[in-house]
C-alpha cells in the first residue's frame, strides 16, 4: 500500500516548521541544535519519499549524505556549545551579546 | 628736419620708462627720481610742443597701428592700440605733458624739501599718471582709451592715498576709485557695444565707428551696423552713446559721479593741480571731444551732456561757495568748471569746449599750485579762517593766486573770460534756435557765473588780505624757487592764454584769428582733418538725420557784456563782504541752507548709505543664506545619512534568536511575494 | 597552450585536490610532532600547498582548460563535477586568498597551542571553496557548502579563551545550522518537482513546466547561498562572526567563502534556472535586485557609526556583496549576461585581494595588540609607515578610487547596472560608494591625520604578515593597469555559463 | 612620447620624495618639478597644430595611442585605449599647471613646517594627475585621472590644513567623488546610446559621432531626451567641480582650511578642471543641447558671477574673500563657453589660465602675510604697507588684477569674455546677460578695496604678538613670476589666445553639426 505523496510533503512541511519553530523559541544551544536537525530530517523525507516516487535514488544517496552532514555539523555545534559554557558559564544562546550594533 | 612723428610714441613712452627707472632704483636715485620725472616730461613736452609746431605749419595728421592686441583670428573683432595725432591730441598732449612737467617741478619743494618719506613710490606714480594720460590721449581706438583710462584711475588711486599710513587719504582713493569705477562700468558696456555694434571703435578712419555710424544716419544710408534689443539705429547709438557718457561723467566728476574729487584732496597738493588740470578729470571730457562725431549724432545724447554739465556747474558753484579750506573751493570750483565744458559739448560748441578745458587747465593748475604754497607756508594747516594777510608776506604767489582768480572768476582779459564767454555764447546760439534743455543749462551757467567770481574772491580775499589771523599766517614758511618758477609760468599764461580763440572780438579781429578754432578745423594742416574736424561736428550738428541744431546769428559782444557784468557782481559782492581786516563769516548767516551746503547735499552720506546700507546688507543676508540654507542642505545630507546608520545597526541586537527570527521572516516575504507573483497559490 | 591530451580529466580537478592533500599532510606533520608546533614547517607546507593550488588553477586558466576553445567544460563523474573558466577563476580567487591567509597566520599564531589544526582547518575550507565552484550537481554542491562552512565555524571559534571568538563561532555555527536546513529543504524540494539533482537534468526537466513547490524550493536556495554571501536579511551572522574571529580567518572568510557563495549562487541561477524559465514562477532577477539594494544600503550606513574597525570592515564586506550582487541583478533582458556577470566576478577577484590585505592588516594591529577602536589607529602611520600605506591602499581601493583595481572594477558593475536600465540601482550604488567613502577615510585620518597617543608604539615587524600585506597591496595596485587581462578572463569565463 | 615621458618622470620623483629625509625634500621636489615644467614648456614650443583635438583628425600635437584592452558589451566591442595628445584648449592649461605646480613648491618652504616629504610627494603625485587630466583623450583613462586628483588633495588639506581641516577635506572628497560618479552614469548613457556607432571609448570619436547624430536610444529614452538627460548629469558633475552655484559650498571651506600652496593648486588648476571638461564634454559633444538652452546656462553663470561677489562682499577672512571671488570669475567662464561666438569661448578658455595666475598670485600674497601676521581676519591688523612693503604691493597687484586692470591678463579674459558673450547670436538678449554680468567688475572692486583699505592701509596695529618683517625672497620670488606672466599675458594676450582661439573657434560653427537635433540650432 502507498500513501499519496501529497501527504509527504505536508508531513515534512510540519516537521519544517516544528523545527523552526524550536530554532525561534528555545534559547538553549542544544535545543536550538535538535530543532536544526528537525529540518534537516524534514529535508530528508521528502527525498526518500519522492525518491521513490521518481525511481531513481539519487533522492536517497543525498538523504544518506544529509544525515552524514548533519552528524558532522552537531559534532563542530557540540564543540562550540562547551567552549560556549566554558567562557559564559551558560548554554543560553541569548547570553552570548558582548558584540552587538 | 628730422620728422618728429618718428618719435611721436615716445611722449608717453618716455615716461613709462622713468616709471620702470624709479621703481627699480629710485631710493639710489638723486631726489629720489624727481629728476627723471622731470627730465621724462620735459621731454615729451618738447616733443608734443615740436608736433604742435609741426601741425601748425602745414604736417600730417599721424594715425597708425601700433599693434595687435588681440587678432581675433578673422573670426572674431581684432584688438589693437593705434596713434591718432591730430590737433586735438596735440594740444592735449602739450597740456598734458606743461602741466606734468609744472607739477613734477614743484613737488621738489613741495615733496623733497619737507622731507616726506616714500617719494620713489610718488615719483614711479606721477610718472605712471602721466605715461597713461598721455596714451590715453592719442589713443586712435576706444577700447584702448578704457584701458589707459582705467589705468589713469589706478593712479589716482595710487596717489590720492599717498599717505596711506593716516585714515582719511586711503579711504579717500578707495571712494575716487570706486566711484569712478561705477561709471567706468557702464563705460566698458559701451565699449563692448561699440566692437558689436561696428566690429571696430577706431576713432579716426574711414571705417571708424563713428564714420561708420554716420554713415547709417544719413539718408543715403551705406554704413553698417548691428542693433540690439530691438532698438533703431539711432536709439542703439543714443544708448551706446550715453553708456560711454557713464565713464565720463565718473571721471569728470559730473552729478551724482562727482562726491569723489572733494575727498580726493586728501592726496598731496601737486597731485590735485595734475589731477584737476590736465589728467584724471580731463580725461572724461576729452573723451567726449575725441568721439564728439558720435555724440553729435543723437540729440538725446547731447541734450542729456549739455542738461548735466549746465547743473552741476550750478549744483558745485553752490557748495563752494560755503567752504573753509582753500583747496575744497578749488575742488567744487573744478567740478563746476567741468560742467561748463560739458555744457558746451552738449550745447554744440565743440571749439569753446576745447578752449575751456585748455584755459582751465592751465589756471587751475596754477590755482592748485598756489594754494599748495600757501599750504606749505601754513604748515599744512588749509582752514582759510586761520589765514589772512598773506598777500605781503608772499607776494609771488599772491600776484600770480590773483591771476588765476580772474581767470576763474572769468574776468576781461584772463583766459577765463575768453573761453567760459566761448562756451555760454555757443550754447545759446544753439539754445535759442528751440533746444530747450540747452536753454535751462544756459541759465545754470550764468547762475554759475556769478557764484565763481564770488567765492574765487572770497577765497581770495580770506586768504590774502585782512590781518593775519594766526601766527603761522603771521610768519608763513618761505617757499623756495622750485614752487615759484611754475606758479610764475602759468600765471603768465593765464594772463594770456585768451589770445588763442578771442570768440567774442571776432567780429572785429575777423575770424581768421580765431587761432584755436582754425586749428581744430583742420586749417593749419596739409590734407583734409576730415570727420575729426570742427566743421564736419558742426556739419553733422546741423543736419537733420543727427542732432539737428539750428544756429541763430547773434552778436557774440551781448552774451559776452552779459557774462562779464554777472562775473563783476559776484566779484564786487565777495570784495564787499570780506575786504575787511577782521573779515565776518557772513556765510553762517545762511544757516539752515549753509549746513546743507557744507554737507555737500548729503549726497555722499547718499552714496556711502547705498554702499552699506542697501549693498552690505544684501551681501550679509546672501551669506547667512549661502551658510544656512545651500550648505545646511548639504551639512543636513550628511547628519540625516549618519542618522540613519545610527538606526540600522540597532537592527543587529546581537541576539542570535533574533537574528534566526528575522532571517525567517525575511524568507516568508520572500515566499508570499513570489508567491503572489508568481501565482502559486 | 597546453595540449590537454596528455593530462587525464581528473587533473582537472589539480587545485582542489592540492588544498586536500595539504590538510592530510598538515594532520600527518602535527602527529609527527605533538608536542611543540613547527611554526615554520607547517606554514611552509600550508603556503606551498595554497601556492600549488594557485599555480595550477592559474596555469589551467591560462591554458583555457575547459573553455570554449578547447572543447568546453571538463565533466567529471557522470557530470556532478565540472571544471570549466569560472570554477578555475573562482579557484584562483580562493587559493590566492589561502596563501595570504596562511602566510600572515604565520605570525599571528605564533603562540597558539593548535596551529596544526588551524592550518589544516583552513586549507579543508579552501578545499571546499574549490569544490562548490566545481559542483555540478546540488549533492555536491551541499556537500561542497558543508565542507566549506564546518571548518569555518571551528575557525572563527578557534580562540578558546576569547569571548568575542566564541560568542562570533556561535552565531556563525547556528545561523550557518539554519541556513544549510533551509538550503536542504529548497534542494529536496527542487528534487522533488524534478526528480533529479544534477544541474544539467534539472533544467531539461524544467521544461516540463514550473510549478509553485519548485518556486518555494528555489527561493528557499537562495535564502541559503544568501547566507554564504552574507546578503541582507541573510547577513546577520557576518557582522559578529568577522569581528570575534581572529584577523586571519575574517579574512579568508570574508572573502573566499564569500567568493565561494558567489561562485556557486551564479551557476544555479544563470544556468539551472534560466531567467526566461523560471521567470514567470520566480522573478529571481527582481528578487536579486531588491535584495542587492538592500543589502547594500544597510549595511554601508549601518557602518557609518562603527567605533571598531574590525565590524566596520565587516558591514563594508556585506556592502560588496550587494555590490557583487548587481551581477546578478541587472542580468535583465537586454544586458548582456556575459559583461554583467563578468564584471561581478572580477570584482569579487579585487575585492579578494583588497579586502583580505585590509583584514590582515587589522590581524596585524591585533599582532601588536594596539586596540580594535578607531581611535586606537591614531597616528599610526607615524609608527609604521608601510603598513598603514597598504591599508590606506586597501580602503581607498575598496571605496573605489584609481589607486587599486578597485576603481575599475566598481565602474563595470556601475556600467552594467547603467546598462541594464535600472535606475534604482544605479542610483543605490552611487551613494552607497559615497558613503563608503565616507567611513573608510575615517581609518585613513585616524593612522595619517590624528596625532598619535603617548603609549602607542609598534614593537615589531612580523616579516609574514608584512609579506602578506605587501603581496595583497601589490597585486591590487598591478590589478588597476592590468584590469583588462582580469576583465578577459572573467568575461570568457562567463560567456560559458550564460546562456 | 613626451607626455608619457613627463607623467612617468613626475609620478617617479613623487616616490623619490617620498622617500628621502624630511629636510631635503623641499628643494628636492622643487628641482624635480622643473623637468615637467621645462618639457611642457618646449612642448609649447613645439606646438604647432591648430583645430580643436575632438573635431578633426590629425589636430592632435604629441598624439600617442595604444590599445589597453578590450571592452566588450553585447554585440559592442569597444577598445579602451592609452590616448594621448595636447591640442589649443588643453595645452596652455597643462602649462599652467606644471607652471603653477612649482611656484606652489617654492611658496610652500615657508609654510610646510612639518612632514615634509610626504607633503611634496603628494604635490607631485597631485601634479602627475593633473598632466593626465590635461592629456589624456580616452574617456575611462581620463577619468582615471580625473578621480586620481582627489587623493593627494584630500591629504594635503586633511594633514596640512586648518583647524577644520578634516571637515573641509572630507566635504571636498565626497562631494566631488559624488559628481563625479554622476558624471559618469551621464556619460555611459550617452556611449551605450552611440552603441556601435563608435569603436573606442575617445573623446573625438564620441564627439564626432555625437555631432554627426549618430545617437540612437537607449533605455527607453529617445535619442533628444537621452542627449538632454546626458546634458544635465554631465554638467552637474561638473557644476560641482568649478564650482557652480549652488554646488559651490565646498569651495569656501576647501579653500580657507588648506594650506598656502594646496589652495594656489586648488583655486589655480583644480577649478579650471571643471571648465575644461565642461568644455570638453557639454560645450563640445553635446552643443545642440548647449545652444538650445544657452539662456539657462548664461543665467546660470551671470548669477554664479553676482552671488558669488556679493558672498565674497560679507566675508571678513582675506581667503574666504579670494576663494569666493574664484567663483565669481567662474561664471564668467560659463557666460562666455556658452556664447558660442569667437571671443567667447576664447575668452573663457584664456580666463581659466589667467585666473589661475591671478588666485594663485591672491593666494601666496595673503599667505606671505599670514606666515607674518598669523591672522587673516580683516580688522585684526591694519597698515601693514609700513612693515611689508613688498608683500603688499604684491597683493595690491593682484588685487587690481582681479579687478581687471587693463594691461593685466584679467582684463584681457574678460573683455574678450564680454565681447564674445554681448555679440552671441546663441543668448537671447545676450546684451542684457553680459551687462547683468559685467556688474561683478564693480562689486570685485568694492570688497577687494575695502579689505586693502582695512588691512594695509591705515595706522600700523596687528592684534597679534609676532614680529612682523620683511617675508623671505623664497616667498616673494614665486610671485614676482607670477605677476610677469600676468603682465605678459595682459599686454600681449596673443601669446597663448591665437592657439586657444585656433582650437575653440570651430565649436563656434553650428553647420559644423551635421544634423539638427533637440531644439533648433541658433
Amino acid at each position: 500500500m502507498t500513501a499519496p505523496l501529497e501527504w509527504y510533503l505536508v508531513l515534512s512541511a510540519g516537521v519544517f516548521c516544528a523545527g523552526l519553530f524550536g530554532v525561534l523559541v528555545r534559547q538553549s544551544a542544544l535545543h536550538f541544535v535538535m530543532a536544526v536537525e528537525l529540518m534537516l530530517n524534514a529535508a530528508n523525507i521528502n527525498l526518500v519519499a519522492f525518491s521513490l516516487e521518481h525511481g531513481n535514488l539519487t533522492g536517497q544517496v543525498f538523504a544518506l549524505f544529509g544525515i552524514a552532514l548533519a552528524a558532522a555539523e552537531v559534532a563542530i555545534g557540540i564543540g562550540i556549545i562547551l567552549v560556549l559554557n566554558r567562557n559564559f558559564d551558560d548554554i543560553d544562546v541569548t547570553e552570548a551579546v558582548t558584540m552587538r550594533w | 628736419m628730422v620728422d618728429v612723428f618718428n618719435v611721436v610714441e615716445a611722449i608717453a613712452l618716455v615716461p613709462l620708462v622713468s616709471f620702470l627707472l624709479v621703481l627699480a632704483l629710485g631710493n639710489r636715485m638723486p631726489k629720489k627720481g624727481a629728476l627723471s620725472g622731470i627730465a621724462a616730461t620735459g621731454f615729451s613736452l618738447a616733443i608734443s610742443l615740436l608736433v604742435v609746431l609741426d601741425l601748425a605749419t602745414g604736417g600730417e595728421v599721424y594715425h597708425e597701428e601700433l599693434f595687435t592686441f588681440v587678432a581675433g583670428d578673422g573670426a572674431g573683432v581684432e584688438l589693437s592700440f593705434g596713434l591718432l595725432v591730430d590737433p586735438l591730441a596735440a594740444l592735449m598732449l602739450t597740456i598734458v605733458s606743461l602741466i606734468s612737467f609744472l607739477v613734477h617741478i614743484f613737488s621738489l619743494g613741495y615733496m623733497n624739501d619737507e622731507g616726506e618719506i616714500g617719494l620713489r613710490r610718488y615719483y614711479a606714480s606721477l610718472s605712471l599718471f602721466t605715461f597713461s594720460m598721455l596714451a590715453f590721449v592719442y589713443s586712435d581706438n576706444l577700447l584702448m582709451a578704457f584701458m589707459f583710462f582705467e589705468l589713469v584711475g589706478l593712479c589716482s588711486f595710487l596717489l590720492i592715498g599717498f599717505w596711506f599710513r593716516e585714515a582719511g587719504p586711503p579711504s579717500a582713493a578707495k571712494k575716487a576709485f570706486l566711484v569712478t569705477r561705477f561709471g567706468d562700468y557702464f563705460f566698458l558696456v559701451g565699449v563692448v557695444a561699440v566692437f558689436a555694434t561696428f566690429g571696430t571703435t577706431a576713432f579716426a578712419g574711414d571705417h571708424s565707428f563713428i564714420v561708420e555710424a554716420t554713415h547709417v544716419l544719413e539718408p543715403d544710408a551705406t554704413g553698417e551696423m548691428n542693433t540690439f534689443l530691438g532698438l533703431g539705429e539711432q536709439a542703439w547709438i543714443t544708448v551706446v552713446g550715453l553708456l560711454v557718457l557713464g565713464g565720463v561723467m565718473g571721471k569728470s566728476a559730473q552729478f551724482p559721479l562727482h562726491t569723489w574729487l572733494p575727498d580726493a584732496m586728501e592726496g598731496p597738493t601737486p597731485v590735485s593741480a595734475l589731477i584737476h588740470a590736465a589728467t584724471m578729470v580731463a580725461a572724461g571730457v576729452y573723451l567726449v571731444m575725441r568721439m564728439y562725431g558720435f555724440y553729435a549724432l543723437s540729440p538725446t545724447a547731447l541734450g542729456v551732456i549739455a542738461l548735466v554739465g549746465g547743473f552741476t556747474a550750478f549744483f558745485a558753484a553752490t557748495m563752494a561757495l560755503v567752504k573753509q579750506e582753500l583747496k575744497q573751493v578749488l575742488a567744487y570750483s573744478t567740478v563746476s568748471q567741468y560742467g561748463y565744458m560739458m555744457l558746451a559739448l552738449g550745447g554744440g560748441g565743440y571749439v569753446g569746449a576745447v578752449f575751456h578745458l585748455t584755459t582751465h587747465a592751465i589756471f587751475k593748475a596754477l590755482l592748485f599750485l598756489g594754494a599748495g604754497a600757501v599750504i606749505i607756508a601754513m604748515h599744512h594747516n588749509e582752514n582759510m579762517w586761520d589765514m589772512g594777510g598773506l598777500k605781503s608776506r608772499m607776494p609771488v604767489t599772491y600776484w600770480t593766486f590773483l591771476f588765476g582768480s580772474l581767470a576763474l572768476a572769468g574776468i576781461f582779459p584772463f583766459a577765463g573770460f575768453w573761453s567760459k564767454d566761448e562756451v555760454l555764447f555757443e550754447t545759446l546760439q544753439h539754445a535759442l534756435s528751440g533746444e530747450p534743455l540747452l536753454l535751462v543749462g544756459y541759465a545754470f551757467g550764468l547762475l554759475a557765473v556769478v557764484m565763481t567770481a564770488f567765492y574765487t574772491f572770497r577765497m581770495v580775499y580770506l586768504t590774502f588780505h585782512g590781518e593775519p589771523r594766526t601766527d603761522t599766517a603771521a610768519s608763513p614758511e618761505p617757499i623756495g624757487w622750485s614752487m615759484k618758477f611754475p606758479l610764475v609760468v602759468l600765471g603768465a599764461l593765464s594772463v594770456v592764454g585768451g589770445v588763442l580763440n578771442m570768440g567774442v572780438l571776432k567780429d572785429f579781429i575777423g575770424s581768421e584769428n580765431l587761432f584755436l578754432k582754425k586749428w581744430l578745423e583742420g586749417k593749419t594742416i596739409s590734407g583734409e582733418l576730415g570727420p575729426l574736424s570742427a566743421e564736419e561736428y558742426h556739419h553733422i550738428l546741423e543736419s537733420d538725420f543727427a542732432a539737428g541744431y539750428e544756429v541763430t546769428e547773434l552778436s557774440p559782444l551781448g552774451p559776452g557784456a552779459l557774462a562779464l557784468v554777472l562775473g563783476l557782481v559776484g566779484l564786487g559782492a565777495a570784495v564787499a563782504l570780506y575786504r575787511a581786516p577782521e573779515p565776518t563769516p557772513h556765510m553762517t548767516k545762511l544757516g539752515r541752507i549753509r549746513t546743507l551746503l557744507m554737507n555737500n547735499y548729503y549726497l555722499d552720506e547718499f552714496q556711502v548709505w547705498l554702499a552699506t546700507g542697501v549693498t552690505a546688507p544684501l551681501a550679509r543676508a546672501a551669506n547667512k543664506f549661502d551658510q544656512s540654507g545651500i550648505d545646511g542642505v548639504v551639512n543636513g545630507a550628511g547628519s540625516v545619512s549618519m542618522f540613519t546608520g545610527e538606526r540600522f545597526r540597532r537592527i543587529q541586537t546581537g541576539i542570535v534568536t533574533n537574528y534566526a527570527a528575522l532571517l525567517s521572516l525575511g524568507l516568508v516575504l520572500l515566499l508570499l511575494v513570489f508567491g503572489f507573483l508568481g501565482g502559486w497559490f | 597552450m597546453t595540449d590537454f591530451g596528455t593530462l587525464p580529466d581528473w587533473a582537472a580537478l589539480g587545485p582542489a585536490l592540492a588544498l586536500g592533500f595539504t590538510a592530510l599532510a598538515l594532520f600527518v606533520a602535527d602527529m609527527v610532532y605533538p608536542k611543540r608546533p613547527q611554526r615554520e614547517l607547517f606554514a611552509g607546507i600550508s603556503v606551498t600547498g595554497g601556492l600549488a593550488g594557485l599555480a595550477l588553477s592559474v596555469w589551467y586558466l591560462v591554458a583555457g582548460t575547459g573553455q570554449a576553445e578547447s572543447g568546453g567544460a571538463i565533466q567529471l563523474f557522470e557530470g556532478t563535477l565540472v571544471v570549466d573558466g569560472m570554477s578555475l577563476f573562482f579557484a584562483t580567487i580562493v587559493t590566492s586568498v589561502v596563501v595570504l591567509v596562511t602566510l600572515a597566520s604565520y605570525d599571528y599564531l605564533v603562540d597558539h597551542p593548535h596551529q596544526a589544526e588551524i592550518y589544516s582547518l583552513t586549507l579543508l575550507a579552501a578545499t571546499g571553496m574549490v569544490m562548490v565552484g566545481m559542483s555540478n550537481s546540488f549533492v555536491t554542491a551541499f556537500i561542497a557548502i558543508e565542507l566549506s562552512s564546518l571548518p569555518s565555524y571551528a575557525l572563527v571559534a578557534s580562540l578558546k579563551e576569547n569571548r568575542g571568538s566564541i560568542e562570533g563561532g556561535l552565531k556563525y555555527f547556528l545561523i550557518g545550522a539554519l541556513s544549510s536546513a533551509i538550503l536542504a529543504y529548497g534542494i529536496s524540494l527542487v528534487y522533488v518537482s524534478t526528480g533529479s539533482l544534477q544541474f544539467g537534468a534539472v533544467t531539461e526537466a524544467l521544461s516540463g513546466g514550473v510549478g509553485g513547490i519548485l518556486g518555494l524550493g528555489i527561493v528557499m536556495i537562495l535564502a541559503g547561498f544568501g547566507f554564504k554571501i552574507a546578503a541582507v536579511p541573510f547577513h546577520f551572522w557576518a557582522p559578529e562572526a568577522y569581528e570575534g574571529a581572529p584577523g586571519p580567518v575574517s579574512a579568508f572568510i570574508s572573502s573566499a567563502s564569500k567568493a565561494a557563495g558567489f561562485v556557486i549562487l551564479f551557476r544555479v541561477f544563470v544556468d539551472v534556472f534560466p531567467y526566461e524559465v523560471v521567470e514567470g514562477t520566480v522573478d529571481w532577477v527582481m528578487a536579486f535586485q531588491a535584495i542587492a539594494i538592500v543589502t547594500m544600503t544597510v549595511a554601508n550606513f549601518a557602518a557609518l557609526r562603527q567605533e571598531k574597525v574590525k565590524r566596520m570592515l565587516a558591514y563594508s564586506s556585506v556592502g560588496h556583496a550587494g555590490y557583487v550582487l548587481i551581477a546578478v541583478a541587472a542580468l535583465t533582458g537586454e544586458a548582456s549576461g556575459a559583461f554583467v556577470l563578468g564584471s561581478g566576478m572580477v570584482h569579487l577577484m579585487v575585492y579578494a585581494f583588497m579586502n583580505t590585505g585590509a583584514f590582515l592588516f587589522i590581524a596585524l594591529a591585533e599582532h601588536w595588540g594596539i586596540g580594535r577602536r578607531i581611535e586606537d589607529f591614531n597616528g599610526l602611520a607615524t609608527q609604521a609607515p608601510f603598513a598603514c600605506g597598504a591599508m590606506t591602499l586597501f580602503l581607498l581601493s575598496l571605496a573605489g578610487l584609481p589607486i587599486g583595481g578597485g576603481f575599475f572594477s566598481k565602474l563595470y558593475l556601475l556600467i552594467a547596472s547603467v546598462r541594464a536600465d535600472v535606475a534604482l540601482l544605479a542610483v543605490a550604488l552611487v551613494l552607497n560608494s559615497v558613503v563608503s567613502l565616507f567611513y573608510y577615510t575615517r581609518v585613513i585620518k585616524a593612522m595619517w591625520v590624528e596625532d598619535p597617543s603617548d603609549d602607542l608604539e609598534i614593537e615589531s615587524q612580523p616579516v609574514g604578515l608584512y609579506t602578506a600585506l605587501a603581496l595583497a597591496a601589490l597585486v591590487t595596485v598591478l590589478l588597476l593597469p592590468g584590469f583588462g587581462i582580469a576583465v578577459e578572463f572573467a568575461n570568457t569565463a562567463a560567456k560559458l555559463v550564460v546562456p | 612620447m613626451i607626455i608619457e615621458a613627463l607623467l612617468a618622470f613626475t609620478l617617479a620623483s613623487s616616490m623619490l620624495v617620498f622617500g628621502v629625509p624630511d629636510r631635503y625634500a623641499g628643494k628636492l621636489a622643487t628641482g624635480l618639478s622643473a623637468v615637467p615644467l621645462l618639457g611642457s614648456l618646449w612642448m609649447w614650443s613645439e606646438f604647432s597644430s591648430d583645430g580643436n583635438a575632438l573635431l578633426a583628425d590629425d589636430t592632435v600635437a604629441f598624439g600617442n595611442t595604444v590599445d589597453w584592452f578590450r571592452f566588450t558589451f553585447d554585440t559592442y566591442e569597444w577598445t579602451l585605449q592609452w590616448n594621448v595628445g595636447v591640442d589649443g584648449v588643453s595645452l596652455p592649461l597643462l602649462v599652467l599647471a606644471t607652471v603653477l605646480t612649482t611656484l606652489a613648491l617654492v611658496s610652500s618652504w615657508t609654510p610646510i613646517d612639518g612632514r615634509q616629504s610626504q607633503f611634496y610627494g603628494l604635490m607631485l603625485l597631485m601634479e602627475t594627475a593633473l598632466i593626465g587630466v590635461f592629456t589624456t583623450l580616452d574617456f575611462l583613462l581620463w577619468f582615471v585621472f580625473w578621480e586620481a586628483v582627489l587623493i593627494p588633495m584630500y591629504f594635503l588639506i586633511a594633514i596640512w590644513g586648518g583647524p577644520r581641516r578634516k571637515y573641509a577635506a572630507i566635504k571636498f572628497l565626497l562631494y566631488t567623488n559624488l559628481a563625479s560618479l554622476v558624471m559618469f552614469v551621464g556619460m555611459f548613457a550617452l556611449i551605450f546610446g552611440l552603441g556601435d556607432a563608435i569603436s573606442t571609448l575617445g573623446f573625438a570619436e564620441i564627439a564626432q559621432a555625437l555631432r554627426g547624430g549618430e545617437l540612437s536610444g537607449f533605455a527607453g529614452m529617445e535619442p533628444d531626451t537621452l542627449r538632454l538627460f546626458a546634458f544635465v548629469l554631465l554638467f552637474l558633475g561638473f557644476a560641482v567641480k568649478v564650482p557652480v552655484v549652488p554646488f559651490h559650498t565646498w569651495l569656501p571651506d576647501a579653500h580657507v582650511q588648506a594650506p598656502t600652496p594646496v589652495s594656489v593648486m586648488l583655486a589655480g588648476v583644480l577649478l579650471k578642471m571643471g571648465t575644461y571638461a565642461l568644455l570638453r564634454f557639454n560645450f563640445t559633444m553635446l552643443p545642440d543641447v548647449a545652444r538650445a538652452n544657452a539662456e539657462l546656462i548664461a543665467a546660470i553663470g551671470v548669477f554664479s558671477v553676482i552671488y558669488g561677489a556679493l558672498l565674497a562682499l560679507a566675508q571678513r577672512d582675506l581667503k574666504r574673500i579670494v576663494a569666493y571671488s574664484s567663483i565669481s570669475s567662474m561664471g564668467y567662464v560659463i557666460l562666455g563657453l556658452v556664447a558660442f561666438s569667437p571671443h567667447g569661448m576664447g575668452g573663457a578658455t584664456f580666463q581659466m589660465v589667467s585666473h589661475g595666475l591671478i588666485s594663485g598670485l591672491m593666494f601666496m600674497a595673503v599667505g606671505v602675510i599670514y606666515n607674518a601676521t598669523h591672522t587673516r581676519m580683516v580688522g585684526d591688523m591694519s597698515g601693514l604697507a609700513d612693515r611689508m612693503p613688498y608683500a603688499v604691493g604684491i597683493l595690491l597687484v593682484g588685487a587690481f588684477g582681479y579687478m581687471g586692470l587693463p594691461l593685466m591678463s584679467g582684463f584681457a579674459a574678460e573683455v574678450l569674455i564680454f565681447i564674445g558673450a554681448f555679440e552671441s547670436t546663441v543668448i537671447g538678449g545676450a546684451p542684457l546677460f553680459t551687462a547683468a554680468a559685467m556688474f561683478g567688475i564693480v562689486i570685485v572692486a568694492g570688497y577687494l578695496l575695502w579689505a586693502m583699505q582695512r588691512t594695509l592701509f591705515g595706522e600700523f596695529a596687528v592684534e597679534t604678538d609676532y614680529e612682523i618683517g620683511r617675508a623671505p625672497l623664497h616667498d616673494i620670488a614665486p610671485m614676482f613670476v607670477l605677476i610677469a606672466l600676468i603682465i605678459a599675458l595682459g599686454v600681449q594676450p596673443d601669446i597663448i589666445y591665437e592657439t586657444i582661439q585656433n582650437a575653440v573657434n570651430p565649436l563656434n560653427d553650428p553647420l559644423a553639426l551635421v544634423v539638427d537635433l533637440g531644439g533648433e540650432l541658433r
